[in-house]
């Protein structure tokens, strides 16, 4: 997962950013994902990646990791301060370890 | 001819405000003292204006069409954006901009042979901005501002030695380009070690972090630009730590001077190492080696 | 391992549609039996892909957020955009993309060093890639297009060196990166000697023209880089000649070849200096130096 | 006007840039250049230059020559196959010359 393994034409990365551009656009995904998804020309891959919620799949793409971490606060639902839960659910992805396992921070 | 008369670096970490109340006693001691520090120095050395040399996280422009450096040319700068407004937990601000010294320094960087661009429009603000601006009480001190917000995590960006000579070109610009008179603040944010999003956020490298520091007060340039070379900042946190290339574009633009850091901490839900420094900008500095003034 | 099978260049100026009728009859027939002969070359070549290096005209991008080099991603390529289409006086087309060469082109690139930006919209096209697409019979001919446009009059730019050492890189992405057996064609176009909205606009430095093709038929990669300098290029045309960096930038990526000059010719109401010139890419050209192939 | 001399901050080059990308604007620009001049943050000497067509001065504030040649063809209503007219005048104005003297190319 070196930076120069980022793939900059990935459509996901504007996904992402419209996101967190659009609070509009944020209720609508929040409520009706697949809608929001259909207007992005994803590849099959990225798609499935995404609602599988699985990062290590879409970093694997070539994913940016920043825009994983903002991503993960949008999916898991957990924007408030720090957004801890939110970016251990993202790490438990992308070690591919459960919630909890050994790679989790202890609190 | 304009003059530097304060230069500071900073780390950002949207825990500082939203978790502040929640880090252990000693963190927060750490941190209420240095950037108490700063905020002193900002308030005592007179500015006209802080030139705040700040990585973007991808807030204003697409991955693909991304620039190196933008100069903020608002009349204005507000913040934080509004997706960033819970998750840092403090309220608006509005700082003054100076369009007059971003033109400037958009042109003079220009003529350099540095590419930048320039947004007439109110930027995105993140932590980046929000936090040393919050932290360092820069909205109620009057001074205006003027962001730069550097790439430093879109490969290929500048590295270590780009990122000094182009530091170089500001204080060019600083002292050939802008009013006479003026007092410029240099405020670098970013760092120290943390990897966001990556298979290791929530790691710190803390001895690297106080190596660096160590590096910074010893005071020795070259030897800063031969140790901390991009792979050794992705080493130490990738895409987070190179955040620390900011800092080193105001070395490059202050030359070798008297480094006091002012604090450093390490707390893994911070998710980032903590650390301050200011450098002395008194006309003959004690221990000055001859740098770009 | 992709192939370069063509390597051509090609001066672009609106009056070559437009004002075409009205031309001198020798200009006419200069024109002609060059663009013809460029067409001709593509047809035979059998290419998959023609990766397109053509100036920008500021018709992309604000001036103040201005990139180096912008790859066109889009599946289909339409011009001339609309607040052209008079002006060229040419009816509308559409190119197929090749959106997965591209991308390989904006990462390739990217990850050697060199500062892309790309975009997944169709672009605005002028003159730059209209008058070759409609010149050269491209649409006809059913070969897909990646567009790579260049900054080379909003400084800074890259020079002669640096637009030399990308095309280097840019060969080695080809080679190293594009799927095998794919056949690509490089089409340089911009150039040659005119100042377009600059005082001197309407002159045509005929010598200059003469004496850059002279150099290029001899084939000393070394001497062009030594004598065409971005200073000389402003020389004999400021804003304009410099559109000569993308014939630098194809120069770069075949090394020393034989080159053929298929056509000069200069007449002031086209405002341009008209020249077209092809490489030999046969596997052992005749009188090759050993170039980058 | 070296390139060198450019001013990259000039609002000036945003009107001409959008003029050249929105052909309703252009219209409403025709039917109304006072209007459309009021939505941009131009300096007065920028203001002035525009509105007495003045090249020269515009091209001493920094702007590109290169919109300049655009910027004449939409002035003095001349975009079809090569604008030569305009191009004319563009040229008489930055070389302060009365249309038709010396420095006016022959055709
Ligand atoms: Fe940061
Ligand atoms: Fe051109």
């Amino acid at each position: 997962m070196s930076l120069d393994d980022i793939n900059l034409a990935l459509v996901s990365h504007d996904l992402v950013q419209d996101l967190k551009w659009d609070a509009e656009l944020r209720e609508q995904f929040v409520a009706d994902e697949a809608s929001v998804l259909d207007r992005y020309d994803l590849t099959p891959a990225e798609r499935t990646a995404i609602e599988e919620r699985d990062f290590r799949a879409l970093y694997d793409l070539g994913f940016h990791p920043y825009l994983g971490a903002q991503f993960a606060r949008i999916l898991f639902a957990n924007n408030r301060s720090g957004a801890t839960s939110a970016v251990e659910q993202l790490l438990a992805s992308i070690r591919q370890e459960p919630l909890g396992g050994p790679g989790t921070v202890t609190k | 001819m304009a003059q530097i008369s304060l230069a500071v670096a900073a780390s950002h970490a949207p825990g500082l405000i939203g978790m502040f109340d929640v880090a252990p006693e000693q963190s927060q001691r750490v941190v209420s003292s240095a950037y108490g520090e700063l905020a002193r120095q900002i308030r005592e050395a007179d500015l006209d204006v802080i030139i705040m040399i700040a990585n973007d996280h991808m807030a204003n422009n697409r991955i693909r069409e991304y620039p190196d450096f933008v100069v903020g040319l608002a009349p204005e700068h507000r913040g934080p954006a509004e997706f960033f407004k819970d998750w840092l937990g403090c309220g608006e601000y509005a700082v003054p901009g100076r369009p007059d010294v971003g033109t400037e320094i958009l042109n003079g960087l220009s003529r350099r042979g540095v590419r930048v661009t320039a947004s007439r429009e109110n930027l995105n603000f993140d932590d980046n901005v929000s936090v040393p601006v919050v932290k360092t009480q820069i909205e109620s001190s009057g001074v205006a501002l003027v962001p730069i917000l550097q790439n430093v995590t879109v490969p290929p960006f500048p590295d270590q030695d780009r990122c000094y000579e182009i530091g170089r070109h500001l204080a060019e610009v600083i002292r050939e380009d802008l009013p006479d008179d003026l007092r410029v603040g240099l405020f670098a944010t970013g760092g120290m070690s943390h990897e966001p999003g990556g298979v290791r956020d929530f790691w710190i490298d803390e001895d690297f972090d106080r190596w660096f520091l160590g590096l910074l007060s010893n005071g020795d340039h070259d030897k800063v630009l031969r140790e901390i070379s991009v792979d050794r900042l992705e080493e130490a946190g990738s895409g987070g730590t190179g955040e620390l290339l900011s800092w080193i574009l105001v070395m490059g633009a202050i030359g070798e001077r008297r480094c006091d850091v002012l604090g450093y901490t390490a707390w893994d839900q911070w998710r980032c190492g903590i650390g301050t420094v200011s450098w002395d900008m008194t006309p003959d500095p004690v221990g000055a080696k001859g740098g770009d003034r």
